[in-house]
């Protein structure tokens, strides 16, 4: 395992610190079967980044179908990439028994999985993919993404890494558990990976797993969709697990003197995103049961009576109600999307206070929007149903709500745009990636504004428009946000820096790419393109003059995945290679970099348990001598 | 702004109120991107480290941020209150008069709308899932008398310009959105319930047809021609566990009794190779898959002896490769072909010589695209020829993205021919033994209809 | 580093670890019943008619005054710590672990009940209903009976090096066994009375 | 709870409360049975029921799990469970009180 590296890089303070509290652990129980909320933190990065990896690939798989219709799967040109990506990571990391080396097995095994997932006549019949296998690849990237990919990396590895240094605690308050949650997860994707492999293959009704279809489509036990909601069972298992354990940590083992108006924004974040998944997320449990039930125990929950299915008259007792599922799904996952981007909110705030050296303006009001924005969350997820039969008073009700949900977002972006004002900016690598999700965000955000009404909401309904909106928040906006706090957070973990010039390399590429895939969807969402079509609107009269898109936003994603490929090599070779640096070498003044050794790894995180004396970010003040004034050191003015 | 958008055309009364909200939205959405944006490069630009190395601690002062977003707020009230609110309540609450609107029942299912008319009686027959077979998708119940007169069609849905129409939306297997984009409806439909929608469609389908005409370039088609190699016949020695599935077979493989065991035309499978080595062969002739389907000929084909293969502009079918292949001919001029949906051709052309190409509204097909270069004519106004349509907006299984159906909006006079039509199909005058059963009318195809 | 307030309260909070992680899950608990208790609603509304007295309420009543007895004898383990009387705990989380089985029991009963008479989760969506809600409630049951005997046996060993700790265990798994009492509360009126 | 506790005071105090808690569950559980069978009207029966699950559940709440006495920070959260409970609750009036209908 990599942190090999970051013992024998470890410094003198944490050796002793070491030394002092624990006798030396075994392998398993020091890597693999830890409770030390830093290891953790690193198990969930590095699976929840191979699992992004992996979503990504089936998108670029699907859209080799979108941008050419019909014409055959070229899966050896998807194949190699992977193999010669693996071989340079264990190349850089220097063929020895270390992370490196074994993620770069594991993305040559992901090579393999991708040649699998290619072929085959169930997939690739002569090589060309059928509808519903298109269908199997949306629904899985679309929950991978979500569910396996970002959640894990924002809460599972930044929150469990960064939160509890942050508030000069210890560890979790219940490492036991957090080790759980890590494992639950970890079978949950494993779960969600098998169902490809078994006959009629995975999930195949969207993330959103509407019944009836889900319901019907493969029936029975050996459903992909079976599979689908037993692994769903399990990630919400951990992710409950995860929130009571975050939310008990912050309340309970935050430093002397760090009280809440003391905090870290990205402390904040982690604490509301907290109680979002512990209260939204056992609504959609219920209704995974609900609907194991409906496929296992023949019940009827989601089957009203009276369902005719291809001339047969389904054989099942009726009276459930369809669009119940709707209204639970929702009410986890419009509080689920805002678990994907306040994290993402908070490690930008981290990263832009630091390279301005100014605290951060509004922190207040930031703090207060961020509990509204929480809150609000809750009631307004019946905008995702506007069109399933709502009369003018529901309507009225939730899209009333989703307009004021978004004054809290404008102004907490409108706050980290004027903390930029009267800066000193640092253009480092985290730097670019947290000031490129101000604007992306953006985008996202305000495209979210003709989906909340609902009159405006009829034309783009279900359009690429609303596909657009929500990458823009999601891939530009979250997924840059998450390389910020990698980019930013690497010399914590390691001691080492990642490589700059590489880092603007994948940045620069990435911002360009990303635009180019999703700029186009909000046009051809516009023009009134459907989504989830296998041939991209071929058939649609209205789609023709915006097709032609389809190959431009292709390229754009297989050009953005070279990029992701000096990113991963950039992330491994500076692990071993990555210029030594201090331990607080942002000159940060979180708790997370100043009263911690770089890098601290197995159990303690402090010599001696710090004591707050001020708020998070007092950059640049006046009198204070050096330009920042850590809080665990009392000021001097 | 809409037009800066891109929206599509629209025919529907409500559409442009729609539109207008759109385009309002966006005007506040780049009124902050761009304001914002402003702010952010200048930012960016005054306030790198190399020009301002220190940072000053309290930065800005002002409180202009708290009346940009107060301001936000307001015209988001405006915009619930002022449009999307009213504009709702119009499409839910304001139902026309019945008397003044024509009624249909719309039942989808996977993949295809089915289409109920109550016939001039404006009664709906009863309808029950137990009667539903493949002749009779909807179930109707002819012998009930409310049935009698009622008309059903299958992705055909015609309606009259300027009337309300109000649609009960259901579904018998899985959620569908019934989705109209270029009259601005959309709604799912739900099984188990039957919901309402309405609106009035103020544009025909020919008045549609006439916003989308684009100019088409035949110069850039006849681009496309070139030589196109084709696969050749070849012979090939069987093993067993072979797979070959890239290969066609070329002949008809029969065992001893004479019963088929694989076609020509078949692939060359692993399983296909076990049954041929089975039957106690172990060379099959067989070309490697073609794949030209979106090829056009530019010349004929014959064979050797004469024989035509393939005429100038056909296609270059898998039946057509295998005939040339037998033929061994190896090479062949050939032109991609330049349109998957069906265009019309929206003026009447005529050649140098004062010949008549086509007429307006001709289908294009790729003989006149051909024609249209001989006579030297660079570019030609087309229009879909079935723009106006039903597309499917939620996913609902393998065959959402085909599930297509068609609006024709017609003149008044047109429906009411159209309808006269179906009725007298389906009731004949005089005792004709085929009535009964209502036809399907997806074979009047939506570009006769609104030639006339 | 030890993990603060693992045992004594934390001065500003007044709580230990443990006690707000189970309230924090326990609310979680209550979001999940909530979505059964609508579905619950929304079934029984969209049913032609719903089922009187199909179930068996004399049973069900026994259950309920088990299940209320478990809650006493649960209170009364922690008490029994709490007043430093550990033979007395062993007892009453004892009782408390039978009261668990014979609740499954007698549910087991039911259960193989409708099951012979052909009343299956898939024959309407009250079944359907009852048996994912009580079958839901169960696995709760089971859940609580696993922690409870772990409590009773091996895990008891802890009241000899940390007395303090082991009862604030007792009384998180106390909270946890009303819960699912508190649940059935609820379950018992609302499929067998009504 | 305090180690410091009196015990006999612990007893009087607490063991007391929680018999008598006790024996009213065991009361409402008659009481709501007793009334079941006497053929109320729908709405009648599910209020009364409710009310004494209610009943019965405060008193578990309040006084098994000792929510009468505790801090507030758990206070806090319940309420916000109970907030979003509620919604919860609330669903099937979203989704039955306005449907589209043709008056
Ligand atoms: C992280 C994820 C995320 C976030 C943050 C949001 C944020 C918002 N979303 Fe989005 N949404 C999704 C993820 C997200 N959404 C997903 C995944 C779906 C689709 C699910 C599916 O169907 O599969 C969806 C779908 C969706 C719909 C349903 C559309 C439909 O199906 O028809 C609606 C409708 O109301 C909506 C609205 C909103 C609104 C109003 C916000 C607001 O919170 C946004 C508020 C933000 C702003 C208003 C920006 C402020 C900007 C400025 C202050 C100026 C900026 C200036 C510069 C940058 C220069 N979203
Ligand atoms: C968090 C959520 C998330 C993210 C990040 C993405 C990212 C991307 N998505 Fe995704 N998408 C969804 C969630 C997400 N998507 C959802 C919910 C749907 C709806 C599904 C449905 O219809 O049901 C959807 C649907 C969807 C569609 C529509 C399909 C259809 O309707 O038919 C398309 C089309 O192009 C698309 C494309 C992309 C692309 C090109 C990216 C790119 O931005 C991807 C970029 C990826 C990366 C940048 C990964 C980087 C990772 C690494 C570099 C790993 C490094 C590894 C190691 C170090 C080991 N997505
Ligand atoms: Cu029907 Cu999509
Ligand atoms: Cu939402």
């Amino acid at each position: 395992m990599g942190s090999n590296n970051i013992t024998q890089t470890g410094h003198a303070v944490h050796a002793v610190d070491l030394h002092l509290h624990h006798e030396e652990q075994s392998f398993w129980r020091k890597y693999i079967f830890s409770t030390d909320h830093k290891v953790i933190g690193i198990q969930y990065g590095i699976s929840s980044l191979l699992f992004l990896l992996f979503g990504f690939t089936l998108m670029m798989v699907m859209r080799w179908q979108l941008a050419y219709p019909g014409e055959p799967f070229p899966a050896m040109k998807f194949v190699l990439p992977f193999v010669v990506i693996g071989l340079i990571v264990i190349l850089v990391s220097g063929f020895r028994p270390s992370l490196g080396t074994l993620v770069g097995v594991l993305l040559i095994g992901m090579g393999a999985l991708v040649y699998f997932l290619g072929n085959g006549d169930e997939r690739f019949p002569d090589g060309i993919m059928l509808p519903e296998y298109y269908n199997q690849l949306g629904a899985m990237h679309g929950t991978i993404m979500v569910f396996l990919g970002v959640v894990p990396l924002a809460v599972g590895a930044f929150g469990n890494y960064v939160m509890p240094l942050q508030i000069g605690a210890p560890d979790m308050a219940f490492p036991k558990l957090n080790m759980a949650s890590y494992w639950v997860y970890f079978v949950g994707g494993i779960v969600m990976l098998y169902s490809f492999f078994i006959p009629g293959g995975s999930a195949q009704s969207g993330w959103t797993s509407y019944p009836p279809l889900s319901d019907i489509t493969v029936p029975g036990f050996w459903g992909g969709q079976t599979f689908w909601l037993i692994g769903m069972v399990f990630l919400i298992t951990s992710s409950l697990l995860g929130s009571v354990n975050f939310i008990t940590t912050v309340l309970q083992l935050r430093a002397k003197g760090l009280t809440l108006m003391r905090f870290p924004f990205f402390v904040w974040a982690q604490f509301v995103t907290g109680f979002l998944l512990l209260l939204a997320f056992p609504p959609l449990e219920a209704a995974g049961v609900l609907q194991l039930m409906d496929r296992l125990a023949g019940t009827s929950f989601f089957l009203p009576s009276g369902l005719v299915v291809s001339g047969q008259i389904w054989p099942n007792s009726g009276g459930g109600n369809p669009l119940l599922w709707q209204h639970l799904f929702w009410f986890l996952a419009h509080p689920e999307v805002y678990v994907l981007i306040l994290p993402a909110m908070g490690i930008v705030a981290e990263i832009i206070t630091n390279n301005t050296r100014k605290p951060l303006w509004g922190y207040k009001s930031m703090v207060y929007s961020i509990i509204f924005l929480g809150f609000m969350s809750f009631i307004v997820w019946a905008h995702h149903m506007f069109l399933t039969g709502m009369g003018t008073a529901i309507s009225s009700f939730f899209q009333t709500t989703t307009m004021i949900i978004s004054i809290p977002s404008v102004i907490i972006l409108s706050c980290l745009f004027i903390s930029l004002y009267g800066g000193s900016i640092r253009f480092n690598t985290p730097m670019l990636f947290a000031l490129a999700f101000l604007p992306m965000f953006g985008i996202g955000g305000l495209t979210g504004l003709p989906l909340g009404l609902s009159a405006s909401d009829i034309p783009l309904h279900d359009t690429y428009y609303v596909i657009g909106h929500f990458h823009y928040v999601v891939a530009p906006g979250t997924i840059f946000a998450l390389f910020a706090g990698i980019y930013y957070w690497f010399p914590k973990i390691t001691g080492r820096t990642m490589n700059e010039t590489m880092g603007k390399v994948h940045f620069w590429g990435s911002f360009v790419c990303m635009n180019v895939i999703f700029f186009p969807m909000l046009i051809q969402g516009l023009a009134g393109v459907s989504r989830r079509l296998y041939d991209g609107g071929q058939q649609y009269a209205h789609a023709q003059n915006v097709l032609y898109l389809n190959e431009v936003m292709s390229i754009g994603a297989w050009v953005m995945a070279l990029f992701q490929l000096v990113f991963i090599i950039n992330l491994f070779m500076s692990m071993r290679r990555g210029k030594k640096v201090e331990s607080n070498h942002w000159e940060a003044t979180t708790l997370d970099w100043s009263a911690t050794s770089s890098p601290p790894i197995a159990h303690g995180n402090f010599a001696k348990l710090p004591e707050v004396y001020h708020g998070p970010y007092e950059y640049s003040l006046p009198g204070n001598g050096k330009d920042f004034a850590p809080q665990n050191e009392p000021m001097k003015a | 702004m809409e037009e800066f958008l891109n929206l599509p055309p629209d025919g529907s009364q409500h559409g442009p109120a729609l539109d207008g909200l759109i385009g309002i939205v966006h005007w506040l959405m780049f009124a902050l991107f761009f304001g914002w944006g402003i702010f952010y490069i200048f930012t960016l630009i005054r306030f790198r480290k190399s020009r301002n190395p220190k940072a000053n601690y309290a930065g800005v002062k002002s409180h202009f941020s708290n009346y940009l977003e107060v301001s936000v707020l307001v015209i988001e009230v405006i915009l619930l209150v002022g449009f999307s609110i009213p504009l709702w309540s119009k499409r839910v609450d304001a139902f026309p008069a019945e008397k003044d609107a024509l009624r249909i029942h719309v039942v989808a299912e996977q993949f295809a709308w089915n289409i109920h008319y109550p016939g001039p009686d404006g009664k709906f027959g009863r309808r029950d899932i137990k009667l539903i077979d493949t002749d009779n998708p909807l179930g109707l119940d002819r012998t009930d008398q409310d049935a009698k007169d009622d008309i059903t069609t299958i992705n055909q849905l015609n309606l009259p310009v300027n009337k309300p129409v109000i649609i009960d939306l259901t579904t018998k297997d899985v959620i569908h959105s019934f989705n109209l984009p270029f009259y601005r409806a959309k709604h799912d439909a739900i099984p188990g319930t039957s919901i309402p929608i309405w609106f009035t469609p103020v544009k025909t389908t020919e008045q549609i047809r006439e916003e989308l005409r684009h100019g088409f370039s035949i110069a850039a088609a006849m681009k496309k021609v070139g030589k196109v190699v084709l696969p050749q016949m070849t012979k090939t020695s069987l093993r067993k566990g072979m797979d070959m599935r890239d290969q066609m077979i070329m002949q008809d493989v029969t065992d001893s009794s004479g019963s088929s065991l694989v076609a020509k035309g078949d692939h060359l499978n692993a399983e296909n190779i076990e049954r041929i080595i089975g039957a106690g062969m172990n060379e099959v002739s067989n070309r490697s898959v073609a794949n030209l389907e979106k090829f056009v000929l530019m010349e004929e084909q014959k064979t050797g002896a004469g024989e035509m293969i393939a005429g100038k502009n056909e296609a270059l079918t898998e039946d057509v490769v295998t005939k040339l292949a037998e033929a061994g001919v190896k090479e062949v001029t050939a032109r991609q072909a330049s349109y998957i949906d069906p265009f019309v051709v929206m003026e009447q052309y005529a050649d140098k010589s004062g010949t008549q190409i086509c007429a307006k509204g001709d289908p294009l097909t790729e003989e006149l695209i051909t024609k249209f270069a001989e006579a030297g004519m660079n570019e030609i106004v087309l229009a879909p020829a079935t723009p106006t349509e039903i597309a499917c907006a939620q996913l609902c299984g393998l065959g959402h993205y085909r599930m297509r159906g068609y609006v024709t909006v017609q003149t008044p006079e047109e429906f009411k021919a159209w309808y006269d039509q179906e009725e007298s199909a389906l009731n004949p005058p005089a005792g004709d033994a085929t009535s009964g059963v209502p036809t399907d009318s997806t074979s009047t195809s939506a570009v006769q209809e609104s030639q006339h | 580093m030890e993990i603060p307030y693992t045992v004594t309260p934390r001065p500003d909070s007044g709580l230990f670890n443990a006690k707000l992680g189970i309230w924090l899950f326990l609310a979680s608990e209550v979001m999940l019943f909530g979505a059964l208790f609508t579905t619950y609603i929304l079934m029984r509304i969209g049913a032609p008619d719903w089922p009187h007295g199909e179930l068996d309420v004399p049973l069900a009543t026994v259950n309920t005054v088990v299940l209320i007895t478990s809650s006493i004898t649960m209170v009364m383990a922690w008490a029994s710590l709490v007043m430093k009387d550990f033979k007395k705990y062993k007892m009453y989380i004892g009782l408390t672990f039978l009261a668990g089985v014979i609740f499954l029991i007698i549910k087991g009963f039911e259960y193989g009940h409708h099951i012979s008479a052909g009343e299956l989760p898939s024959s309407s969506t009250f079944l359907a209903i009852y048996f994912t809600m009580t079958g839901l409630h169960g696995l709760h049951v089971i859940g609580g009976m696993i922690v409870n005997g772990y409590f009773w046996g091996s895990g008891s060993k802890m009241w000899k090096t940390e007395p303090e700790r082991f009862t604030n265990r007792i009384e998180v798994a106390g909270l946890y066994w009303h819960f699912v009492d508190l649940v059935w509360i609820f379950l018992f009126p609302v499929f067998y009375l009504l | 709870m305090e180690a410091t506790t009196n015990i006999e005071e612990f007893k009087k105090h607490h063991v007391r409360k929680y018999i008598i808690v006790f024996v009213s569950l065991m009361g409402l559980t008659i009481v709501t049975v007793t009334v079941a069978s006497f053929h109320l009207s729908v709405t009648t029966a599910i209020m009364v029921a409710l009310l004494i699950a209610a009943i019965k559940g405060s008193l578990v709440a309040s006084y098994f799990m000792h929510l009468i006495s505790e801090k507030k920070m758990i206070f806090m959260t319940l309420i916000l469970t109970v907030v979003f409970f509620a919604v919860l609750m609330g669903l099937p009036l979203f989704h039955h009180a306005n449907p589209i209908t043709i008056k």
